[in-house]
């Protein structure tokens, strides 16, 4: 439709995992994200591993995510939720280190070859990992707003896509 | 969704009551519901001003006098009001002269009273529309009601009023597979748009066949040979138009944006531990925090700021328009009193009536040119131009009108 | 090449030779900053096409023939191309016709050569502006030059053009105190703004006294009793108006939302491991990623289609309003020659120039309206209005004109 919020990046993988349930195409992801990624030289050398600890300080060994981190650092959500808190799922673990495994591998992939765009932008597929992630810890309060029987949760952001860190 | 699976408890948090399928009565929705009730009674409020919205239901003609001229020989030059709350529509047009003075259709009631499906199930689409309004009035009974929006039974949001549906099959949308986004504005656009009576029928119809904005809407009107009234002082066949909001809006950037009626007029509101809708459909003029601040960054004072500039500037045009509109009546009146026929005048005529038609979509847009701030100044350059011309085609057919107003080239 | 990204990042600035305080030659600071000199060359680039900008510099008379009858009598309807890359600044006024068919004065070297602040402190600033600019020339060297914007010492951004300076003073703004972002704005604002030359002694002078709108400057005009030239046709006292970015960029949101010249058309970009501002200034249409995905998350096409969006209205308005000039130039010159006289016509006159001046600011303008979106349709709306007025006025002075274009009220 031509009134539809922004809806992310479609990357490769996005368009992959469109073909698919969510949850399933996650599990899957972990055999491709684990070995491929792994393996790989650009990994190891461009700090893509930092993709598997959970300190943001992890993230910035890539200076390109010097930004976020910076306004993250200043952001309202710095003491209570860290990059992976919003960017891995917190479904199960195998999905978890799946979706580091893929993101780690991809954007080193980038970082090394130097094809990404001057304004990072978030794939679809991580823009639904980070919503679900937002009713992992507010799914209380949000409890009435998703009255709605159409299995459709209300897009967060839509109006919070800027709390965990303000461009 | 696993999700929302597990909130669907907490979703009809206290299920005290049952609600039938035809139940109307908000308060019985609200001992479902209580706090969605409080916030939905406080429509009741008559008291909200702002610079050119607001609550307080001020007379628009005294107001803004050029449109006792503009609309003349039309029951709207006689009354016409800001609106208020929900809370009062079915009361505000009960007691208006446009219902008093004049014999109008039961149509009139498809937005004014939830009752409107129910007696449309009972008498059929084409009878309710076309029952006199004064037949119908018996059976109105309630405003505003939750039914007119929600499911009784999943809350869902709904669409309840057949014109609706009638005018976005045409254009080929299927409002079943409507996203959830998209129907928190689809349930306003069921009252808040441009609306006619098909002449033979009286039937409620939405003139949106070739487009919404306004060029589609006049070439529509026109090639219908559709008119609402002849204009008493001119004589050219006139279009009313009225609150076309949701027509406004999807030519501007909130709407390409994705964002819906619901966000800025029923803006989230945290109650207790939980966020609901705030039923208390406003001016966001005096809720800036919740309407705006969630999106925009920006401090209060510099939102209301952006307000203010957007329509001052719409305003002045309109200011601008009417004169235009009212040198353009006198003109075609002078040349009618110098004798020219209706033959010399069809072309000044019909210029009046595209001027009019254009001033009015954005004078009768109750957001001053904010849900479009180009697009509504666009159409007011054209409604001007429309205006002069209307003016120069009458002024070479003779006859002197007192018209003043243009002779005075200070700023 | 991950290593010898690692690598730049610690090295950075090279520091090879050191810049004298009257160097002009950017192939020096290229010295230093060799980055920075690539791609401010690539500003040689003429081949950038976009639907209304672009660095191509087509022949806008030719495209928008309006334009030779509303300048008529005026070196710019001879000549008047769409401007390109700074790198021809120099190259482009030493070749127009403008310069060539007409006497100008020094004035004009202000904003088109880097030799201007030398030249200036050597001849003094009222000397500078009024010696002929045939004589100036052969001391013209430089178009563009790091120096127009920096100082070479410490690279911070500096003013360097008494014009801009003198007029903010004026309007008591003290350009010392300025903040880094307001300076990102402020080196543009230097040449990209509305001039004059000063009746008696040339010196060259931003019309701000009274505002930076299009209503204060005509106010301020009409005060000062200036003129730039009197139309050939309809003899009124007319103003030319010039690429008026920043006047215009002010009333538009993106400024009030503290968003700098410098933030869309020199965005920055990574180069190895440093993020520097892209030095080639051109059209953002080809550069969306960086010029505004920074602040705004929407898919690019989708960020295009609102730039298109915008454009189209205001030149739709724009071909609207040079309709309804050509149509009072028309008519002024039919009363002219019935034998209407000065007195009769000054107001007519009054009106064109006031609309000329209007439809000016918005089409010398060169965002198309991007700038400032409702404001410059509102300007156009005002053009509109003024020159129908002013065909009004002289079509009641008698005189047939030959004007069909306002007969026609099919749409
Ligand atoms: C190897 C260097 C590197 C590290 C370390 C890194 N990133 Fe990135 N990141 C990139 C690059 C390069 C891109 C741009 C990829 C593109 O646009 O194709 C990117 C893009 C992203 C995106 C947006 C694109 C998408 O796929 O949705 C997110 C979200 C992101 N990174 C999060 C993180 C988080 C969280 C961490 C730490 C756990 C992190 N990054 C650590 C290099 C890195
Ligand atoms: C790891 C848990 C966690 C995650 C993940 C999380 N939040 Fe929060 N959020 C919190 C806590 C804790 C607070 C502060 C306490 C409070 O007010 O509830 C908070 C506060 C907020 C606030 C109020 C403060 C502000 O910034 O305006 C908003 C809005 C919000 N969160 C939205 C989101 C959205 C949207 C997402 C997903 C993109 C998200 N949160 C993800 C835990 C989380
Ligand atoms: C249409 C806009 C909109 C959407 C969509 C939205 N919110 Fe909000 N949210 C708001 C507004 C407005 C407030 C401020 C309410 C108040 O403080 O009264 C808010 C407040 C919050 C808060 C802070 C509550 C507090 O007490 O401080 C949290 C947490 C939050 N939202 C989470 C979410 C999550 C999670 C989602 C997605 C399920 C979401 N929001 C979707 C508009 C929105
Ligand atoms: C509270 C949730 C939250 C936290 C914490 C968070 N992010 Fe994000 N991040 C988001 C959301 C939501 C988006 C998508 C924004 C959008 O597209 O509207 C996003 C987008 C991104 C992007 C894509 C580019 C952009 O700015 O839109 C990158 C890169 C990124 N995050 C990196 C990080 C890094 C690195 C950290 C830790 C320093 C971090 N994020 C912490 C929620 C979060
Ligand atoms: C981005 C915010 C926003 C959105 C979205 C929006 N509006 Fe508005 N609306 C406003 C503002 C601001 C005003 C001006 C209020 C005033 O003048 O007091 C307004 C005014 C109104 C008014 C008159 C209110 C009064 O106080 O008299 C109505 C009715 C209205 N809007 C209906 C709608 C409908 C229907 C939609 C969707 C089709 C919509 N609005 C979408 C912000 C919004
Ligand atoms: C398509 C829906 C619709 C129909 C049909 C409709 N109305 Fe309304 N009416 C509205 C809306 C929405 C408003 C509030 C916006 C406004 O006043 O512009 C309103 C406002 C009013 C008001 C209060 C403001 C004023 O103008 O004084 C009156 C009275 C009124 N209507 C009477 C009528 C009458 C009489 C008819 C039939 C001739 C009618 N309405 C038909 C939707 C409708
Ligand atoms: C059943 C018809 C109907 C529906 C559905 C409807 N409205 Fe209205 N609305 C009206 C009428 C009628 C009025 C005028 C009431 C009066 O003046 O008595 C009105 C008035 C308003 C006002 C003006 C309030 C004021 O104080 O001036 C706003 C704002 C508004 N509506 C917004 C909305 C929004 C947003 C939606 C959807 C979420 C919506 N309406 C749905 C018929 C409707
Ligand atoms: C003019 C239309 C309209 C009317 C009338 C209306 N609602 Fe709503 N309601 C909405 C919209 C829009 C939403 C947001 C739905 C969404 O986000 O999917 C909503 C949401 C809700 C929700 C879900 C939780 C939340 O707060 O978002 C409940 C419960 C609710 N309304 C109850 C009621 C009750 C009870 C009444 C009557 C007292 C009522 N509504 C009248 C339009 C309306
Ligand atoms: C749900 C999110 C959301 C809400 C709520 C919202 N806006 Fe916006 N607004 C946007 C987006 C998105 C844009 C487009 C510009 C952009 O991408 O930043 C925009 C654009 C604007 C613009 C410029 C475009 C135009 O149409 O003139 C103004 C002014 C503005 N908003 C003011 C407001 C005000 C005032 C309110 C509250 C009454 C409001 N907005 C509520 C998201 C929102
Ligand atoms: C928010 C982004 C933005 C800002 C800020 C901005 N511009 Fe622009 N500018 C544009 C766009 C978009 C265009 C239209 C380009 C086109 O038509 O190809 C444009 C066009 C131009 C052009 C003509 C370019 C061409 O291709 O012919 C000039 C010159 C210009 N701007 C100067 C300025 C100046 C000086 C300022 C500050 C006073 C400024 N701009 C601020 C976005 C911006
Ligand atoms: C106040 C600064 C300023 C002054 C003084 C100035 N120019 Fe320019 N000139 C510009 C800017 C900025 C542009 C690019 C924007 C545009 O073309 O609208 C430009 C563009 C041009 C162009 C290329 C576009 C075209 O119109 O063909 C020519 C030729 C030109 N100027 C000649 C002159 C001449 C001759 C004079 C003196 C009569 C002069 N300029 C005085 C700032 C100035
Ligand atoms: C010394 C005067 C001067 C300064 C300072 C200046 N400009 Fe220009 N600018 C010009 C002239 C003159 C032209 C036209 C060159 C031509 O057509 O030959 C121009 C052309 C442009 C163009 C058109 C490029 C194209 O491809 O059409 C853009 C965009 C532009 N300038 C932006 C800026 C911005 C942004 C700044 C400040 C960061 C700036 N300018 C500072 C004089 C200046
Ligand atoms: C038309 C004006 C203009 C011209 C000419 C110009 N610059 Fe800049 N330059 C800027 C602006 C604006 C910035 C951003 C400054 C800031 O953010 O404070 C900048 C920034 C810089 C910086 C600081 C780092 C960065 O990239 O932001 C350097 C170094 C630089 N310019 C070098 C040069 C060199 C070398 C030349 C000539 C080859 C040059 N500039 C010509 C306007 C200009
Ligand atoms: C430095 C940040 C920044 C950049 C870069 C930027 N914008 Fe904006 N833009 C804003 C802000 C802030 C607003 C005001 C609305 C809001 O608050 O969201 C806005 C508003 C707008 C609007 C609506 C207001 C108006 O003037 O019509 C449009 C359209 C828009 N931007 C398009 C663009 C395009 C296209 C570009 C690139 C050429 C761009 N912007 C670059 C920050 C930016
Ligand atoms: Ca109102
Ligand atoms: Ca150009």
């Amino acid at each position: 439709m031509a009134n539809s919020p922004p809806a992310g990046k479609q990357g490769v993988f996005s368009r992959i995992s469109a073909l698919a349930p969510f949850r399933t195409w996650l599990m899957l992801a972990a055999v491709v994200g684990g070995i491929a990624g792994l393996g790989l030289f650009t990994f190891v050398y461009a700090q893509g591993a930092s993709y598997l600890s959970n300190d943001p300080a992890s993230c910035v060994n890539c200076h390109v995510m010097r930004d976020q981190f910076d306004a993250w650092n200043h952001g309202s959500h710095k003491a209570v939720a860290t990059c992976n808190d919003c960017h891995t799922p917190h479904t199960s673990l195998v999905a978890k280190y799946a979706v580091k495994g893929l993101n780690g591998f991809r954007h080193s992939a980038a970082f090394t070859l130097g094809n990404f765009p001057q304004a990072i932008q978030i794939t679809s597929l991580n823009r639904r990992v980070a919503q679900s992630s937002c009713l992992h810890c507010h799914e209380a309060i949000t409890a009435q707003m998703n009255h709605s029987a159409s299995n459709e949760p209300t897009d967060c952001l839509l109006c919070h896509s800027d709390v965990g860190h303000a461009n | 969704n696993i999700t929302t699976r597990k909130a669907e408890g907490e979703q009809y948090p206290l299920h005290i009551v049952e609600i039938a399928d035809d139940e109307l009565d908000p308060s019985v929705w609200g001992k479902n519901f209580p706090r969605h009730y409080d916030s939905f009674m406080k429509t009741q409020d008559s008291t909200i001003s702002t610079p050119f919205g607001g609550s307080v239901p001020f007379d628009r003609l005294e107001r803004f006098p050029a449109m006792t001229r503009i609309w003349a020989g039309y029951a709207f030059s006689k009354d016409h009001n800001e609106e208020r709350g929900h809370y009062y529509m079915l009361t505000d047009q009960l007691e208006t002269q446009r219902i008093q003075l004049v014999e109008q259709p039961g149509a009139c009631a498809n937005c004014h009273s939830a009752d409107a499906p129910r007696l449309i199930a009972e008498m059929g689409w084409e009878e309710f529309n076309h029952t006199p309004y004064n037949e119908l009035k018996a059976d109105l009974h309630q405003g505003t009601s939750c039914a007119d929006c929600h499911d009784p039974q999943t809350m869902e949001l709904r669409i309840t009023r057949p014109a609706f549906i009638n005018a976005m099959t045409q254009r080929g949308v299927d409002l079943e597979t409507a996203t959830r986004q998209e129907m928190r504005t689809y349930v306003c656009a069921q009252c808040h748009v441009e609306y006619y009576f098909e002449s033979e029928t009286k039937v409620l119809t939405f003139p949106w066949e070739k487009g919404l904005n306004i060029d589609d809407i006049d070439e529509y009107y026109t090639e219908e040979g559709f008119k609402d009234w002849v204009h008493k002082e001119t004589n050219a066949p006139m279009i009313k138009i009225q609150h076309p909001e949701f027509e406004m809006f999807t030519s501007g950037l909130h709407y390409k944006s994705g964002v819906a009626c619901a966000d800025c007029h029923m803006p989230y509101m945290s109650e207790g531990a939980v966020k609901i809708s705030d039923h208390w459909l406003r001016s966001p003029m005096v809720n800036i925090n919740a309407a705006c601040q969630t999106c925009h960054r920006q401090d209060e004072a510099a939102l209301l700021e952006r307000i203010n500039t957007i329509q001052d500037r719409t305003a002045g045009l309109l200011r601008t328009t009417e004169d235009a509109l009212i040198d353009a009546i006198d003109a075609i009146v002078a040349a009618q009193n110098a004798g020219a026929t209706d033959e010399q005048l069809a072309n000044a005529r019909q210029l009046h009536r595209r001027s009019s038609l254009r001033w009015d979509f954005v004078s009768s847009e109750n957001s001053t040119g904010f849900h479009s701030p180009q697009e509504s100044a666009r159409i007011l350059a054209d409604a001007i131009n429309f205006a002069r011309q209307a003016q120069l085609e009458a002024e070479r057919l003779g006859g002197t009108s007192t018209t003043v107003s243009t002779t005075n080239a200070a700023p």
